[in-house]
């Protein structure tokens, strides 16, 4: 699992089998102090997760079927699966 | 799926993947005008893919989803030759 | 899933059988300001997406999901075009 | 796959059951032009029965776990094959003794 901060949101019309209604959110990868690194990438949304929160990612296709609790959704891997609250 | 051109093959007796005649092509990665980056890796070869050739590479999982390699201990399968790219209406590379 | 812009079309003739038919297009994966990360990949299109029109791209087994067919070796599809993208002004 | 060449074993007397038996081979990435080393170093099992010094590859992810000797192992790299030669544009760039 990754920590990112979700610092977008995108908007698209024209998808694969599933998407539809789903909340697609712009992560940018953090470390735990909250600097960014590397490139930012998307992610389904499973939690109501919105700009600015810092979040925890799954990048594995069978979990991500788990987190969002459909197994139709066979073309995705990247899923926000918990917000952040605090790193001790 | 990546691109590189094919520099050689790699030969083995002593295999332990199940893959009856494979052949194993030794691949240099390299970018969408054919210049090679001095990253090599062994891929198995699908489409009779020869020297120099520009060819697309997939690979990890989705190297197993063909009859051939379902199951076997591969992680990077050459799936098709280049004829041709065509960047915004201009060929940068050609067969 | 990875943001990416079409920059190109690639052309093969000689190619496994399941990817008979299938529009193979070059994408330069972007980061969220569009600028170029990396180098280009080569990706299977089925949203029949323009040229220079920003999308997002799903890598390894869950691309080749795409394709509705039982076995195919596709690692990177176009899942997705972008409209719109609103992102927060921190950096 | 990925050129390399075994450079040692690795021994674990407490580790999990299910690697019991199965040898850990040291691997150290090569660069197929020159044949040298990379300072880039990787443990892998043992599917093949390589030796010290011997050229290989070996398949790292979930196609780690395909090799016959390794079915359902919990191991992300996997020696798949012993290296004879290598050919490079026509030419012979290693064989092996």
């Amino acid at each position: 699992m990754r920590l990112g901060k979700v610092i977008g949101t995108v908007v698209s019309t024209v998808k694969a089998k599933g998407y539809e209604a789903r909340k697609i959110l712009v992560i940018q990868p953090v470390d735990p102090v909250g600097i960014f690194t590397g490139t930012s990438f998307l992610a389904f949304d499973a939690v109501q997760a919105g700009v600015g929160d810092v979040v925890l990612t799954i990048e594995e296709g069978n979990s991500a079927r788990q987190v969002l609790q459909n197994d139709d959704v066979v073309t995705v891997k990247t899923v926000i699966a918990a917000i952040v609250d605090e790193i001790a | 799926m990546i691109l590189g051109i094919v520099t050689g093959t790699v030969t083995s007796s002593s295999n332990n993947t199940d893959i009856r005649g494979g052949r194993y092509l030794l691949i240099n990665k390299c970018n969408k005008q054919g210049e090679t980056k001095n990253d090599f890796l062994v891929a198995l070869d699908l489409v009779s893919a020869g020297n120099g050739e520009m060819v697309m590479i997939a690979q990890s999982t989705s190297a197993r989803e063909t009859p051939t390699t379902r199951n076997k201990a591969v992680d990077a399968i050459v799936v098709g030759i280049v004829d041709v790219i065509d960047e915004n209406g201009k060929v940068v590379y050609k067969k | 899933m990875k943001l990416g812009k079409i920059i190109g079309r690639v052309v093969s003739t000689q190619k496994v059988e399941s990817f008979e038919g299938l529009k193979l297009v070059l994408v330069q994966p972007v980061n969220e300001r569009m600028e170029s990360v990396g180098d280009a990949i080569v990706a299977v299109d089925t949203l029949q997406a323009d040229i220079g029109q920003a999308i997002y791209f799903e890598v390894s087994k869950e691309a080749s999901r795409v394709i509705e067919r039982e076995m195919n070796p596709c690692d990177a599809a176009i899942v997705g075009i972008v409209d719109d993208m609103n992102i927060l002004k921190i950096k | 796959m990925i050129l390399a060449r075994v450079k040692g074993t690795v021994v674990s007397s407490q580790k999990t059951a299910k690697m019991e038996g199965i040898k850990l081979l040291l691997l150290e990435k090569i660069d197929p032009v020159t044949m040298q080393g990379k300072n880039d170093f990787v443990v892998a099992m043992d599917g093949v029965g390589a030796g010290i010094d011997e050229v290989v590859f070996y398949v790292s992810g979930s196609g780690a776990r395909m090799a016959e000797t390794t079915k359902n192992l919990p191991t992300d790299a996997t020696v798949t094959a012993i290296v004879d030669i290598i050919e490079q544009n026509g030419n012979i760039a290693y064989q092996k003794n």
